[in-house]
């Protein structure tokens, strides 16, 4: 239909207030993915120092955990890898068909679960950081 | 009240021939029609304005031949309210007292015949089963969303059907009774299994609240893909069909495509699970795939 | 669109594959963050101590095959995100040509990561 | 122009069968329907459809049970043949693949219902239709069955014969909603008309939007007669803001029926002694409106239908789907509060004229389902013989506009047969306001002086009449809107010819479809666009619903009984030395012409003797 007037995809973002509980998973589960692809990238690019020698390496690490940027860098990619995980955990269920009908609420709770997990392991993460 | 764009009046010419008695009789029907007319309208009015209770409605109008609507917009209705009343009556209401050119599909009032999906207040529903009374106002009413939009709230359902056609959609087997009158039996359990599944009435609703069907035109989609459920499981069609149905459904379109995004099954008028249907043809197809390995 | 779909494409593999791993992922990764950030504080790494424990055959091997399905199921989920959204033609090939060079090159320079540490495969 | 073999006006459970029935005898045959096939309002049925399948049941009894129910008024080769034919096309649906409901040992389930000696309605759940039409919809999509889906048909193409029965229906002119073409559609072999009901003729009622008689109007205006249109039946339990049928089940199950000071009316004023609320639809109707009328309904309109008492547990056991209508469309939560209810049109016995092989008397012209009257039903249709009559009919109809040879018919059509021409003092001039003047919507016989023209060329000047007509309407810049006319019909219609029908309201309705009908010499319509106008979809309509308005109080004003569905006041009784005859309508030069001919009660091994209707 040449004539008709397609709506496009700016209303989709615009409609982010009437999501419902299964679709704000799928929208977290799809950034916490890329987030860990692109955090597996960095993380072997680090690591990759490694080849230039062991001083290179722990100095590089050493340097970059001394930073408070990056200890925060890292708590949110601990909420992320948690969100992911257990919400893949829900989506693996999900696929043995086990708790549909709970699906909104497994998704909450994984919410939750990791928001609780990652405030316990605030210090932790932060041990031991110069300001 | 209404928003309609008053048309630009063109020249009476048609009864410049017509003979003098005749314009005269055609001027007072004209009178008269144009009596009721306003009279109606004034009733409307007063109507709207007496009632305890108005409803605001924003109805989204879009109609590619007339100038001013060809930029999409929002009109404005305020429709009286009574006990009951569903958004289909609202706009019913609003389009036989307003703007007779509000355009919608509906037939039958009660949701079955799947016309009257629209987009209300930010969500798929069925016009004629959603209450006003459950609404918060402005009631925001548009065409359902990724389908094109044809006129007003009518969107083109040919992506729809072409999907729902594409699955088979229909019983087949190779071990019919003999006799006319022989039927063949069926569990009362395995009716069960498939009656949610029969009940679809190809609204469409679930296959615009899918956004993966949005971005992948040839996703089959969760009413399609319930659709070959419904045979799928039928053990009156046997395995050899069941077989040829996980075919159809593996392909790289069918249920693969789905990521659970449960919209669907929030969204169905009839309560179908949808995510669970698809989600146990899934389970279905690797198990049949593991067979082969 | 109403064509009939016969040709078997199975995209049920790829679909299995990314819940084992998942499945696979859920305990590795937790216990790689568990080891590398609250067993031993992340301040505390060194290149002595990755080196300890790479030396051990089982957690190198283990690494190893950390690294590819999580490098398998984050580059397929990325992967299917996109045809997701429509991706189709040469576009689609052009990204899965891409996409699969970028694993190779993460997984080879994993691995040499890893040798390095290890000082050559530890057996 | 579109060129069939066979064309179905009409995808409902008649169409699709039609056409099924058509392409099995090898014809090229289309659909041409306003409405995909699937929103077709043989979804909303219920109950089931009747059928005899099992021991201890036979069609001889089924077809004593239709022809009683039907007071008599049911030609009998008609109702045999339906009850004959049914059983075996009840189960080819399941072969088919329909999910009925099934017993233990794995058949398809039955249960009772209303005026039957046996159990003998087969259902699917409370959803009998959706699943009718939907089993049959995939079985056209399985053939490959071509669907015009959204062309509104809008007149016939017909020669134009002094008598009818001399006539040729060659194909149809259809107006595609999309873009606003409009189109011929020929059909070498004939033209099957299965558009269903016209409860739109009425403001309350349990037929869809769509169903506005189209088909009945048409075949009217092109010269086949229409039958027994003043039968018209109505359900006493609908809900009133949306005429949402709640099933009888209700009452079955113990519900109660309370007016406005809370009194069980049927036993309290005494219009049912014995059965109370299980009497039969047409008596509970009589007396829902009876209380309206005398003031003991609640707000001057309805009357409450209680079930609470059954208690939760039993309800949502038996009755579940009737908690989702009421609360969905009357916002009333059954287990908390009664339901209102009041009497609603629900089915029309009557409609175009036909044979038991589906054929009017134009040839060519075929119709089935709800808008054609094989005289299945007479007077009075039993719950579960509509659907049956759909596909026994549509079948039947199918086969024939594709050629194949049938047993010639015991019914004769048109004025064949043996027939007596009828008066009737109207007040006011019927049929056609000034016809030749202003008459836009004409949809009637694409006139030719009586010469010989081709089909084709027949169907073109019917297009071209069409376009003009579309055209003026769309070209007026002002006048009255449909939707007034409509309105006051309906209104009208619900007040007079309802229910309760007496003379002077009878007259009061013919006064007001007269008047509409010159207001619709000035009807306009306000959306000039071409692009899914519905504004001028529901202006065509509303010329149908006029037509049929007109016939149905006709009918009712003629027939000086009382005889299953139609009660008059001044005629309480059923008058068999007068009345055993159908009432017919031609429309002749803009004017209907009443008549009569005979009920046929000779079946086929024995005669079915009028006898009192007592349940
Ligand atoms: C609520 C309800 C419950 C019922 N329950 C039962 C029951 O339990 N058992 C039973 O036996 N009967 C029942 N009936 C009666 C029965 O369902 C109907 O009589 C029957 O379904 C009518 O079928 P049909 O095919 O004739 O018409 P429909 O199904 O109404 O179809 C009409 C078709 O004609 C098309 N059409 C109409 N006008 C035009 C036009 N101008 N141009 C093109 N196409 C047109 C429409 O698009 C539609 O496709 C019930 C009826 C109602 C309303
Ligand atoms: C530790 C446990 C993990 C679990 C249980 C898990 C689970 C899942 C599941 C089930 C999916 C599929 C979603 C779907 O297709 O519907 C998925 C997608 C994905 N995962 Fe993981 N995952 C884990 C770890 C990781 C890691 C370490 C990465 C990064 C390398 C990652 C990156 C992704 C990406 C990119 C996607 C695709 C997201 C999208 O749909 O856009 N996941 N995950
Ligand atoms: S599955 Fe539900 S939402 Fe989807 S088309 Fe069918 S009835 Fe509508
Ligand atoms: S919304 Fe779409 S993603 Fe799956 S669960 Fe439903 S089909
Ligand atoms: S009008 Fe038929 S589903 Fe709403």
């Amino acid at each position: 239909m040449s004539q008709s007037y397609n709506r496009g995809l700016i209303e989709d973002f615009s409609r982010w207030r009437e999501f419902s509980a299964g679709m704000w998973a799928w929208i977290f589960h799809k950034f916490t993915g890329w987030v860990l692809v692109g955090y597996l990238f960095t993380h072997i690019a680090v690591l990759s120092t490694a080849l230039s020698g062991a001083a290179a390496y722990t100095n590089t690490i050493q340097a970059l955990e001394s930073l408070l940027v990056v200890r925060i860098l890292e708590v949110g990619l601990l909420a992320v890898a948690v969100f992911h995980i257990l919400n893949g955990l829900r989506l693996l269920f999900v696929d043995l068909g086990v708790g549909l009908e709970a699906q909104d609420k497994s998704f909450y709770a994984s919410l939750i679960l990791t928001g609780v997990i990652v405030v316990a392991s605030v210090p932790t993460f932060l041990s031991g950081v110069s300001i | 009240m209404s928003t309609q764009v008053p048309e630009s009046v063109e020249e009476e010419s048609a009864t410049e021939t017509a003979s003098a008695g005749k314009q005269k009789r055609d001027a007072k029907k004209r009178e008269r029609a144009e009596r009721v007319q306003e009279q109606r309208e004034a009733e409307a009015a007063e109507k709207a304005r007496s009632a305890d209770d108005t409803f605001h409605l924003k109805v989204f109008r879009y109609d590619p031949e007339v100038p001013e609507k060809q930029e999409p917009r929002f009109d404005d209705f305020h429709v009286p309210y009574k006990q009951g009343m569903t958004v289909l009556d609202a706009l019913m209401w609003a389009r036989d007292h307003y703007d007779s050119s509000l355009t919608f599909r509906h037939s039958c009032r009660q949701a079955i015949c799947g016309s009257d999906a629209l987009f209300v207040n930010g969500s798929q529903r069925l016009g004629c089963k959603t209450q006003l009374s459950d609404l918060s106002e402005p009631v925001r009413i548009e065409p359902l969303p990724h389908a094109d939009v044809v006129k007003d709230l009518v969107v083109d359902m040919e992506h729809f059907y072409d999907q729902m056609e594409s699955v088979e959609p229909y019983f087949q087997t190779n071990s019919l009774p003999d006799g006319e009158l022989d039927e063949q039996r069926q569990t009362r359990e395995n009716r069960e299994k498939v009656k949610m599944s029969t009940r679809c009435i190809w609204c469409s609703a679930c296959m615009s609240s899918c956004n993966i069907a949005a971005g992948d035109n040839e996703y089959l989609g969760p009413a399609a893909i319930n659709k070959a459920y419904r045979f799928a499981m039928d053990e009156r069609e046997g395995e050899d069909m069941k077989q040829r149905r996980l075919e159809i459904l593996e392909q790289e379109h069918g249920v693969w495509r789905c990521q659970t995004q449960f919209s669907c099954t929030e969204v169905c008028p009839k309560d179908i699970p949808l995510t669970e249907h698809i989600q146990e043809l899934k389970r279905e197809a690797i198990k049949n795939n593991l067979k082969f390995w | 669109m109403a064509e009939r779909y016969t040709s078997f494409e199975p995209g049920g593999r790829r679909w299995l594959w990314q819940r084992l791993t998942a499945a696979f992922l859920v305990v590795v990764l937790a216990f790689h963050f568990f080891l590398l950030h609250f067993v031993n504080h992340a301040d505390e790494v060194t290149f002595a101590l990755s080196q300890a424990r790479m030396e051990q055959l089982t957690y190198f091997s283990l690494m190893i095959l950390f690294l590819v399905t999580a490098t398998f199921h984050g580059v397929n989920g990325v992967y299917n995100a996109l045809v997701n959204q429509g991706l189709s033609g040469t576009r689609k090939t052009a990204v899965k040509a891409i996409l699969g060079l970028a694993s190779v090159l993460l997984i080879v320079q994993g691995v040499r990561t890893a040798l390095a540490w290890a000082g050559g495969v530890p057996i | 122009m579109y060129e069939h073999d066979v064309i179905v006006v009409g995808a409902g459970g008649a169409g699709l069968r039609a056409a099924i029935a058509a392409h099995e005898e090898g014809a090229d045959v289309a659909i041409v329907s306003k409405l995909h096939p699937v929103r077709s309002h043989t979804g909303a049925a219920e109950g089931g459809i009747n059928a005899a399948l099992r021991e201890g049941d036979s069609w001889e009894d089924h077809a004593y049970d239709t022809m009683k129910g039907s007071d008599y008024l049911a030609d009998a080769p008609a109702a045999e043949t339906l009850c004959k034919d049914s059983p075996k096309e009840t189960i080819k649906l399941e072969h088919w693949g329909m999910a009925f409901s099934r017993d233990d040992d794995g058949r398809v389930s039955q249960r009772p219902f209303g005026g039957l000696s046996f159990p003998r309605t087969t259902y699917a759940g409370a959803e009998t239709g959706h699943q009718l039409l939907h089993t049959m919809y995939e079985q056209l999509v399985k053939r490959g069955i071509k669907v015009y889906d959204e062309w509104h048909v809008t007149r016939l193409a017909v020669s134009d014969e002094e008598k009818p029965e001399d006539r040729n229906c060659h194909g149809i002119v259809a107006y595609d909603v999309q873009t606003g073409q409009v189109e011929g559609f020929r059909a070498r072999n004939g033209v099957i008309l299965a558009t269903g009901g016209l409860g739109q003729v009425y403001d309350h009622t349990t037929n869809a939007v769509a169903n506005t008689g189209d088909g009945v109007a048409m075949a009217y205006r092109a010269g086949a007669p229409m039958e027994d249109m003043e039968f018209i039946q109505f359900h006493p339990t609908t809900l009133p803001s949306t005429g949402v049928l709640i099933t009888e089940g209700v009452r079955g199950e113990g519900g109660i029926l309370y007016n406005e000071n809370g009194e069980r009316f049927m036993f309290e004023y005494g219009y049912a002694n014995n059965l109370g609320e299980l009497a039969s639809r047409d008596v509970v109707s009589r007396a829902e409106l009876t209380e309206v009328n005398e003031g003991r309904g609640i707000e001057d309109e309805y009357v409450h239908l209680d079930m609470r008492h059954l208690g939760e547990e039993r309800i949502i056991d038996r009755l579940e789907n009737i908690i989702h209508l009421s609360e969905d469309f009357e916002g009333v939560n059954p287990l908390d509060a009664p339901m209102p209810v009041k009497p609603g049109q629900h089915y029309a016995m009557g409609g175009i004229e036909t044979d038991e092989n589906g054929e009017t008397c134009i040839s060519g012209l075929y119709a089935a389902g709800e808008c054609a009257c094989a005289s299945v039903h007479g007077g009075n249709r039993l719950g579960g013989n509509a659907l049956p009559e759909l596909i026994v009919f549509g079948k039947r109809a199918g086969h024939h506009a594709a050629g194949k040879d049938m047993e010639e018919a015991k019914i004769t059509t048109g004025k064949e047969g043996e027939y007596e021409l009828g008066e009737v003092d109207s007040p006011v001039e019927l049929g056609e306001a000034g016809i030749g003047e202003d008459a836009v919507a004409d949809g009637g016989t694409a006139a030719d002086a009586g010469a010989t023209v081709s089909g084709a060329d027949l169907v073109q000047r019917a297009v071209e009449d069409e376009r003009e007509t579309i055209d003026t309407l769309l070209e007026r810049e002002d006048g009255i809107q449909q939707a007034e006319i409509r309105e006051r019909v309906q209104k009208s219609m619900t007040r007079n010819v309802n229910v309760f029908r007496e003379e002077s309201a009878l007259k009061d309705a013919l006064r007001d479809i007269r008047e509409a009908r010159e207001l619709y010499q000035d009807v306009f319509v306000a959306d000039k666009s071409r692009t899914f106008n519905t504004d001028l979809l529901q202006t065509l309509e509303t010329r149908n619903i006029l037509d049929i308005a007109e016939a149905i109080t006709l009918g009712a004003l003629a027939r000086n009984e009382f005889r299953g569905a139609h009660w008059r006041k001044e005629y309480q009784e059923r008058r068999d030395e007068e009345w055993l005859k159908h009432t017919l309508l031609s429309w002749n030069d803009g004017r209907p012409e009443l008549w009569y001919k005979p009920v046929i009660l000779e079946g086929e091994d024995k005669t079915y003797e009028p006898k009192v209707r007592s349940y």
